[in-house]
């Protein structure tokens, strides 16, 4: 098996080689078996090699392939290498399996499309570069990845180009990124700079030897991996762009703008968890960006009106969970908070795609309405997937992993009450917005006539994604309930177990007060959009009511002041000195010479006079010199 | 009152000096060629000194040369003067200003 | 003797075309096209004969050439290529056949001529990375001015004059200077000895006081930042690539400008170790002013070679980051950006050659949505763009994160505001990404995609590109003993 | 006279004898061709025997000459400048009203004059050659009296070389007053000379005749209106044959008396040398006449040639030696070109005539590329070469800012060749259609010249060790 | 020999002075005159008598005449004054005659820097300047003789002009007063096709 593993990004690599090279000229069908099937290839794979990991661990933890020495130079020396561990194995599976059915899924989705070989192209090389992220041994291999799947997410957001906003948006994606991108690499080097390796063992190795436990350059690394995280994980204050990346179709969202790419960062700082470790204010900052975002995403979530966009906060907000719990050293419940959020998820996006398709490309959800009975069986998955979001207790993969967050932001080493404030008003919020979308779209009168109904290989993928998204949590049990803990067993064996601080009240306290709220905001969006809709009506007419809702629906108006401070300057700058000043220098020399010109060129007049008193004024000149030389 | 020969040089330099006023001062071709003859004459006088006060032959020599050479001048000067007072129905030295730069603008 | 021949087929083939032009056009295009090949299978067969034989144990200049040129002067016909050279000369003949390729039919005016200023300029190219004299380097060093001169002056754009004079006069001037430090080191050098010569490797033995160091050095370091171009010098770049033919701009960027970060590492850096280190510092932040102020510059251009010159700039800045750090890694990521930065720049004046030839205009406000009409040249453009913006797997990268990797040890602020470039070189390459091949459909004229030829082209490129992003290994090692010489000399002056 | 003196006298005696023969050509009402190719067999005639003689050398002939192999270079410069001009001046001349035979005679006279400085060592046979020099010039300028300002331009030249020969006469004089010789090798020996305010004064005012007949700045003012005005092949002759001769005389005074030693001296002649780099590109700048241009691009080459004479040193005289060739072969074939180009009423002076040339003419803009290149000092052209000499013996002994100033100038200076390059190029119809085809066999004898003067260029350019190499055989001479 | 000496140079600076500012050409001609004749004296009371004589038979004699010949040919008389004196303001002499001064001075300094000698005037007698002239400077006066030649051979050819080509301009010149200009290049375009059309050629068109 240890020479197999190259094969599982090589298999969608193919895919995209073909596609890229020949894909104009392949028929449909073709284009479909190459893109989805290279994937689904993958996904076999992987649980192939799953189920070996599991039954027979490596003896050092991890498989590892070596493919070539891609460079080596000085005693920088990196090689192109995968390696999979238990942590790199979730991702992995996640990947594989969750991007298999997404491509199924598309197949159907995109078949009208025009580009249809250069969306599973784009899908594949972005299946490509995150397995490359998550397989990768070394951070140079892993930054490969890194900006390969951001490239593929520029790719995709802007898939359908005619349309400027999109490219808007892909463009903004990308220019976002870059920065976390930039300060990651900043960290790269410095971190180069210290250790003198970038392998990611040797880093874990050395890290704790050679750092000092909150030295101030341990600090700065962990805070720039950070700053990459964000960007990659639309974080605060880099959360700006993933709204709008809902411009790309609907399977892209669901697997690179939910599942997968925004994740890269919890992975990034999972992986070098060391380092985090090794700096209390690095790893407070995460917790503090994680639990800021999860509430100010959610907020956001609250008043949207786009059904991708309510998505798309809501994502930023759980992502903020896995923040959270990594910073307060709550590793595996990080890790298994993006498990089943990959599930419900890509789900919920997905089952949005089929809504919106099926309404003419509607994407207002009180345009909705009414589609419980149109189309039941997205109703059904989408009500298992929004249960999972809302944390709806012991009957969704949410409400596990979700609860475990919760609780370790109280108990675990770098928990606080505060941060446990902000996990558990995230909670409330969340199950809030979840039962307005839910019941906005799904109940009340119809609005919007339903044109079309999705394709077998389009319910297929849901009905799977709805059942990971129930049963995915109960591989994991809170400890007061049943003592099950697979799946942070198979973490640990990477990712250090969670320390709790001593002295904590009974975690079923906690419990209760978070089912509690969970099952408060799902009441209270019941109220008040399917009870009382008038309220809401009463409300909008309180102009205080409309600018904090008008507050809330532009993201906190991040935009515009992104586009104040930074945006606009810039451009403005640019375009001042768009002729370049230099060449002023260059042109008054050149202009000078001519004056000069001008100038010596009236010495030449022509008069027989003045030029006998040239020939004087030398004279003089050499006399003088002579006089007083 | 003895003189010596700065004198005869201080001598020399005052003609020569004038024969360059000349030149830069009239505006007819003529007086231009009788003036560089003044000048040339100084400098003749300023070689016989020379001559002189070493006893030699050769600043007289010298005389002859230049003097030959100022006949072989003013021979082309005045047959340039003709052939401009017939082209030019003048000898105004500052109606010959055709050849001169252009002043680009 | 080999480097000889490679040198006179160019000129020799040049001639020929020249003289044929009257007869037979296609046949001067073939006579271009194989003199190049056959200098690029010699500089392969001179690898490959190489490769054979384990670099690292082998001496470092591998092929050698000297004969007695102005002996009354000291001055030798000395030929030699080592590793960097090899490969320098590889780059030089790959991009040679490309812009013979791109030419076929982009010009139909005195073909003969054009091909044998093409060809002569590739010659004063080849010369310049072999040059071991440092009079005849001077000499190469001029002869690739007049062709190119001619390339942009006669077969460039509305405003090619302006663009032509320019940069003649800025080239020359740095050369001027260039010559005049030349000459300086070469007395000193004939009074310490007694020998008067130009030869490299003597020169190499020059003892010098600081003061007259740092002075000859500032003369080469003058005539190479020019080439390069560093800002505040860089002025007569965009004029020259924007007007230059499509070929003229290829070798302008891919090769023109390569040798001026050449002559710093083989002769300002190893004649004068102790100035050198001396103005490390400013040479970085000039690398860095260059990094930034290029990136700008291009996010501000609306004329899309323009734009692509202005990338030069901030690619260039690199170059010069990397060398003034002295470390070994930062100068083998000098070298991989020189070599790809050739390619991905070169790659992006063919596609605006093949815009132009298309649309008649360089201005990319005049374009938009070309891809739904040549997705083809579009999934070639968007390779070159991530290229040029540091997407890895792709070879730029490799060269840009060697810099700074090497850079940060040695000047940590200028190495972070440096990998802020990253982010200007995103806005910029999206930019053109965006306004060129995305964005609704403006322009109605059906257009043509890629014929056989420009497609064979571009792939040539981005196989390149992509072989050198993943596997760069043999460049890194073929460069190894010249860097590691530069790397020894630097660290024994700095002590 | 003994006979080693008349062997080293008998170049010269032929160039003489050429200028009465074409008189007695003249009464015996031969044709233009015929004085064309007797004169050209007696240039011929007059190489042969400089070469004959090389073995003799030197010959001092008391006290007026001394025959060396520095006056053999130069002399062989100059007779091979007048063989070039010679050859022009058939086609110029045979299509126009003047009657050419004179010219001839006028044409040797003043190589002679140039001929005799190359061999002066002494005020008089300095004098003499100057004057005979310039009186022929004075009527080679005017010699198309009736047209193109000729006689403007001839009344200007007379009247400032007149002025500017009793300066020389006048510092002459006072040189001799003050060391009693004329001698150049006596006047060496005076040990006191240089604490003589007057012996400086008088070299000084040596200066201004020298400096007008080199057109240095500030007495260049006359050289772009005799150039324009002068026909083309006088204009050549001006630009090479009497400032080769001029030059060498110049060369020689200041080695003998060690001229370099005087700091004052070095003052001026360094400060002439950087006007004239100066003022002759800038106001070549924007010049729209060739004939002008060249004018101006000359005194910037003279210039530059004075950096080569500062150092006073053997490398110098080398260096000199080698510029003025190429240059010469440079000017030589521009101006070929001019006159090839001149119609039978109009010299071909508007550069706007030379648009498309490129086009219409490919060899003739293929000499005036070449040529203009070499003048900029660009590889491959013998130009270049000169250049680098040049910047070699300034370098050497540390000239640096007279240098800079060579380096800075030209730069600027090609901004105006490659105007001239670039116009050529120009896609226009060329406007000058002279359809001249009356002597094909002269002008294909021109062509193929200037064809072979260019080759030259090129070959001096890559391959200057052999010219490099007999430039010291000779200077070892004497 | 000094009172000579210095009476003769008075004489010939205030004879020069009159001739530089003279507006009748004939009158300077004159004061010339008289101004080589002072020369002749100078060189007299310096012991050169041969040089004395040659001045007054060359310089006063022969160039004179020549000067006196054309200033007759070319009938310049009351014209050409009135053109001198309306010319000869205070502003079109003054500048050039300070730098002159100027000049002068500069001179007369750089001269008294220097010890001053006595002048021993002792003559040398003309058999010296004959042997010296046709011994040492032998070639010398050959050259001399070919320098003549020059002059002679250009001032033959340059005063040389076509009857028919003067006639002509004076037909011209009897339409009327016409600027300078116009008329010159109107001459130019006759001669030019005048020097075409005798020899045989056909008439060039003009570009």
């Amino acid at each position: 098996m240890n020479n197999l593993i190259a094969l599982i990004p090589a298999f969608p690599f193919l895919g995209f080689l073909l596609l890229f090279l020949i894909g104009r000229q392949l028929p449909k069908p073709f284009i479909a078996w190459i893109g989805a099937g290279t994937v689904c290839a993958a996904a076999v794979l992987v649980l192939l090699l799953g189920i070996q990991f599991l039954q027979a661990p490596p003896a050092d933890g991890a498989y590892t392939q070596t493919l070539w020495q891609w460079l080596s130079t000085g005693h920088f020396s990196c090689a192109f290498r995968f390696r999979i561990d238990a942590l790199s194995l979730v991702f992995v599976f996640v990947i594989t399996f969750v991007g298999a059915l997404i491509h199924l899924y598309s197949v159907a989705f995109m078949k009208e499309d025009r580009d249809y070989a250069r969306f599973f192209a784009s899908m594949n090389l972005f299946v490509f570069a995150m397995l490359v992220l998550v397989m990768a041994d070394n951070l140079l291999l892993l930054y490969l990845g890194w900006e390969g799947v951001g490239l593929c997410s520029y790719l995709l957001i802007g898939f359908w180009y005619e349309t400027p906003a999109n490219c808007r948006a892909a463009n903004k994606a990308f220019y976002i990124t870059r920065i976390g991108d930039t300060a990651m690499a900043i960290g790269l080097f410095l971190l180069f700079k210290e250790l003198g390796t970038l392998t990611i063992p040797d880093i874990l190795n050395a890290s704790p030897t050679h750092f000092q436990q909150g030295a101030s350059n341990t600090t700065l690394i962990a805070l720039l991996l950070l700053a990459g995280g964000m960007g990659k994980s639309a974080q605060l204050p880099l959360q700006t762009w993933l709204p709008d990346a809902m411009a790309g179709p609907s399977p892209v969202s669901a697997l690179i703008h939910a599942a997968t790419m925004v994740t890269a960062g919890v992975y990034l700082i999972a992986r070098m968890h060391v380092v985090f470790q090794l700096s209390p204010l690095a790893m407070a900052a995460t917790a503090v960006v994680g639990g800021l975002t999860l509430l100010v995403a959610g907020f956001s979530a609250m008043v949207q009106t786009d059904i991708k966009r309510i998505l798309a906060y809501s994502t930023i907000s759980q992502i903020g969970y896995m923040f959270l719990a990594l910073g307060v050293g709550a590793w595996s419940a990080a890790i298994f908070h993006f498990f089943t959020h990959a599930f419900f998820k890509a789900l919920l996006f997905l089952a949005a795609g089929v809504v919106i398709e099926s309404l003419h490309h509607e994407h207002n959800i009180f345009r909705m309405g009414g589609l419980k009975n149109r189309l039941p069986l997205v109703f059904k998955t989408f009500l298992a997937g929004a249960a999972a979001l809302a944390a709806l207790p012991f009957v969704s993969s949410g409400f596990y992993s979700k609860d475990q967050i919760l609780w370790y932001t109280w108990s675990a080493g770098g928990g606080s009450p505060v941060l446990w404030m902000l996990g558990i008003s995230g909670a409330l919020i969340t199950a809030f917005y979840t039962a307005r979308l839910v019941i906005v779209v799904f109940y009340g009168e119809m609005k919007t006539p339903v044109s079309t109904y999705p394709a077998k290989l389009m319910t297929v993928p849901l009905v799977i994604l709805a059942v990971l998204s129930v049963v995915a949590g109960f591989v994991e049990w809170p400890h007061n309930i049943l003592h099950l803990s697979l799946f942070s067993e198979l973490v640990q064996k990477v990712l250090p177990a969670t320390i709790l601080r001593t002295g904590i009240p009974s975690e079923i306290v906690f419990q209760g007060i978070a089912i509690l709220l969970t099952l408060t905001g799902i009441y209270s969006g019941y109220y008040l959009y399917y009870r009382n809709t008038h309220v809401i009506g009463q409300w909008q007419q309180k102009p205080a009511f409309v600018a904090v809702r008008n507050f809330f629906f532009s993201g906190w108006g991040f935009d515009r002041l992104y586009n104040t401070v930074f945006v606009k300057p810039f451009v403005w700058m640019t375009d001042l000195n768009k002729t370049d000043f230099f060449d002023q220098i260059n042109k008054g020399l050149a202009s000078g010479s001519r004056q000069l010109n001008r100038w010596f060129s009236y010495s030449q007049n022509g008069s027989l006079r003045w030029y006998v008193a040239g020939v004087l004024v030398g004279v003089l000149f050499i006399l003088t010199l002579q006089l007083f030389v | 009152m003895p003189f010596n020969s700065q004198t005869v040089l201080i001598v020399a330099a005052i003609l020569f000096a004038l024969g360059l006023v000349g030149v830069l001062t009239r505006k007819n071709i003529i007086f231009i060629l009788i003036s560089v003859e003044i000048m040339l004459n100084a400098a003749g006088l300023a070689f016989v000194a020379a001559g002189m006060r070493w006893g030699q032959p050769d600043g007289q020599i010298m005389f002859l040369f230049v003097l030959a050479m100022a006949a072989a001048e003013v021979s082309v000067g005045l047959a340039l003067v003709l052939q401009a007072h017939h082209q030019y129905r003048s000898l105004d030295i500052d109606q010959m200003k055709a050849l001169k730069d252009e002043v680009p603008g | 003797m080999i480097l000889v021949v490679m040198i006179s087929i160019l000129l020799v083939a040049g001639f020929f075309c020249w003289l044929l032009a009257q007869w037979n056009v296609s046949m001067v295009k073939w006579i271009s096209l194989s003199a190049v090949a056959i200098d690029f299978l010699l500089t392969c067969f001179i690898l490959w004969q190489h490769s054979v034989t384990p670099l690292l144990n082998s001496p470092a200049w591998l092929v050698e050439y000297r004969a007695d040129w102005i002996p009354s002067f000291g001055i030798s016909f000395h030929l030699a290529a080592d590793g960097l050279s090899l490969l320098l000369l590889l780059l030089c003949f790959f991009l040679g056949l490309l812009a013979v390729a791109c030419s076929w039919n982009e010009i139909h005016q005195r073909t003969g001529f054009y091909y044998f200023n093409l060809l002569w300029t590739l010659a004063g190219i080849a010369g310049v990375f072999v040059a071991l004299d440092l009079f005849l380097f001077y000499f190469f060093w001029e002869v690739m001015l007049v062709p190119m001169y001619f390339l942009i002056a006669i077969w460039g754009d509305n405003n090619r004059r302006y663009a032509a004079y320019k940069f003649f006069i800025f080239t020359q001037a740095g050369g001027l200077l260039m010559l005049l430090a030349i000459l300086a080191l070469y007395f000193i050098h004939g009074a310490q000895t007694g020998t008067y010569s130009y030869d490299y490797f003597s020169l190499l033995s020059t003892t010098l006081s600081p003061t007259a160091s740092r002075w000859i050095m500032m003369g080469f370091l003058l005539a190479f930042v020019i080439k390069l171009p560093a800002v505040p010098f860089h002025n007569w770049l965009p004029d020259a690539h924007s007007e230059a033919p499509t070929a003229g701009s290829l070798i302008l960027a891919g090769l023109l400008l390569k040798t001026g970060a050449y002559g710093i590492i083989r002769f300002v850096v190893p004649l004068f170790p102790q100035a050198a280190a001396a103005i490390a510092g400013w040479a970085m932040l000039f690398g860095v002013i260059g990094i930034v102020y290029g990136a700008l510059m291009a996010f501000a251009q609306t004329d899309i070679k323009r734009l692509i010159a202005y990338t030069s700039v901030s690619h260039m800045g690199f170059v010069l980051l990397g060398i003034f750090s002295f470390r070994e890694i930062a100068l083998q990521g000098v070298v991989m950006q020189m070599i790809t930065h050739g390619i991905s720049t070169g790659a992006l004046f063919l596609l605006a050659g093949m815009l132009k030839e298309r649309l008649h205009t360089r201005d990319i406000a005049q374009m938009g949505g070309l891809w739904t009409s040549m997705p083809a040249m579009g999934g070639m453009a968007l390779v070159f763009v991530m290229a040029s913006l540091g997407l890895p797997l792709l070879g730029n990268f490799i060269g840009e994160f060697l810099v700074l990797l090497g850079a940060f040890p040695a000047n940590g602020p200028l190495a972070i505001i440096a990998t802020l470039g990253f982010v200007f070189s995103a806005l910029y390459s999206l930019r053109l990404m965006q306004r060129v091949f995305l964005g609704p459909l403006t322009i109605e004229t059906p257009l043509r995609d890629l014929n056989a030829r420009e497609l064979a082209t571009m792939i040539a490129l981005v196989i390149s590109i992509v072989l050198l992003g993943i596997y760069p290994q043999p460049v890194l090692d073929l460069v190894r003993p010249t860097v590691m010489q530069l790397v020894e000399g630097a660290s024994v002056a700095t002590r | 006279m003994d006979g080693t003196q008349f062997y080293g006298l008998l170049p010269f005696m032929l160039l003489a004898i050429a200028s009465i023969v074409v008189i007695l050509l003249i009464a015996f009402r031969q044709s233009h061709t015929v004085i064309q190719v007797v004169g050209f067999l007696m240039m011929c005639v007059v190489i042969a025997a400089m070469w004959y003689v090389r073995d003799r050398l030197p010959v001092v002939i008391t006290p007026l000459f001394i025959v060396d192999g520095y006056a053999a270079l130069f002399t062989g410069l100059i007779v091979f400048s007048v063989l070039i001009v010679g050859l022009l001046s058939y086609i110029y001349f045979e299509e126009r009203e003047e009657n050419p035979k004179e010219y001839y005679i006028l044409l040797f006279l003043s190589t002679l004059g140039a001929a005799i400085l190359t061999i002066s060592r002494h005020f008089i046979s300095f004098f003499i050659g100057l004057e005979l020099l310039s009186v022929s010039l004075y009527a080679l300028i005017a010699y198309l009296r009736t047209r193109n300002n000729a006689v403007e331009a001839g009344i200007k030249y007379l009247v400032l070389a007149a002025v500017t020969s009793g300066f020389l006469l006048f510092g002459m004089a006072l040189i001799y007053m003050e060391t009693g010789s004329m001698d150049f090798t006596v006047i060496a020996q005076k040990s006191d000379r240089w604490s003589s305010v007057p012996f400086i004064t008088g070299i000084g005012l040596m200066v201004v005749a020298i400096g007008f007949k080199l057109a240095l700045v500030p007495f260049h003012i006359w050289a772009a209106d005799v150039y324009q005005g002068a026909p083309s092949p006088v204009t050549s002759f001006i630009a090479t044959v009497s400032k080769i001769g001029v030059f060498s005389v110049l060369l020689r005074f200041g080695l003998s008396i060690q001229l370099q030693t005087n700091t004052t001296l070095l003052y001026v002649f360094s400060a002439i040398a950087i006007a004239s780099m100066i003022a002759g590109n800038i106001l070549a700048l924007q010049q729209k006449n060739i004939k002008r241009l060249l004018a101006y691009s000359s005194i910037a080459h003279l210039g530059y040639l004075m950096v080569a004479f500062l150092p006073g040193d053997n490398a110098g005289v080398e260096a000199a030696v080698f510029y003025l060739l190429a240059y010469s072969i440079t000017i030589l074939a521009a101006f070929g070109i001019v006159t090839l180009l001149s119609s039978s009423n109009q010299d071909a002076e508007d550069l706007e005539l030379y648009r498309g040339l490129f086009r219409s003419r490919p060899v003739m803009a293929l000499v005036l590329t070449v040529a203009m290149l070499s003048l900029a000092g660009i590889p491959l052209t013998a130009g270049f070469i000169g250049k680098f000499m040049v910047l070699t013996t300034g370098v050497h002994v540390g000239l640096w800012l007279p240098v800079s100033v060579l380096v800075v100038t030209s730069v600027m200076g090609i901004y105006y060749y490659l105007r001239i390059i670039t116009t050529l190029f120009t896609d226009a119809p060329a406007a000058v259609s002279t359809g001249k085809s009356l002597h094909p066999f002269f002008y294909m004898a021109t062509y193929t010249t200037l064809v072979v003067l260019i080759v030259l260029l090129i070959v001096i350019g890559v391959f200057p060790n052999i010219v490099i190499e007999n430039i010291r055989q000779f200077l070892r001479l004497g | 020999m000094p009172v000579l000496f210095y009476i003769a140079s008075v004489v010939a600076i205030i004879s020069t002075l009159m001739v530089i500012t003279r507006y009748q050409p004939i009158h300077a001609l004159l004061y010339l005159v008289v101004s080589f004749l002072a020369m002749a004296m100078i060189f007299l009371s310096l012991g050169a008598p041969f040089v004395a004589i040659l001045e007054i038979i060359l310089y006063a004699g022969a160039i004179i005449v020549l000067l006196i010949f054309v200033v007759m040919m070319l009938n310049l008389g009351k014209d050409t004054a009135l053109q001198e004196r309306q010319w000869l303001q205070p502003k079109t002499w003054v500048g050039p005659s300070i730098l002159c001064l100027v000049l002068l001075t500069e001179l007369v300094i750089l001269l008294f820097r220097s010890p001053e000698v006595p002048m021993q005037v002792k003559p040398v007698p003309m058999r010296a300047v004959s042997i010296a002239l046709y011994k040492e400077y032998v070639i010398a006066v050959e050259l001399a003789g070919f320098l003549l030649m020059a002059g002679i051979v250009g001032a033959a050819h340059i005063s040389k002009h076509r009857k028919k080509h003067l006639h002509r301009f004076l037909q011209e010149e009897a339409k009327g007063p016409q600027r300078r200009a116009e008329k010159l290049t109107m001459i130019r375009e006759k001669e030019s096709t005048e020097a075409v059309l005798p020899a045989e050629k056909k008439p060039v068109k003009k570009t």
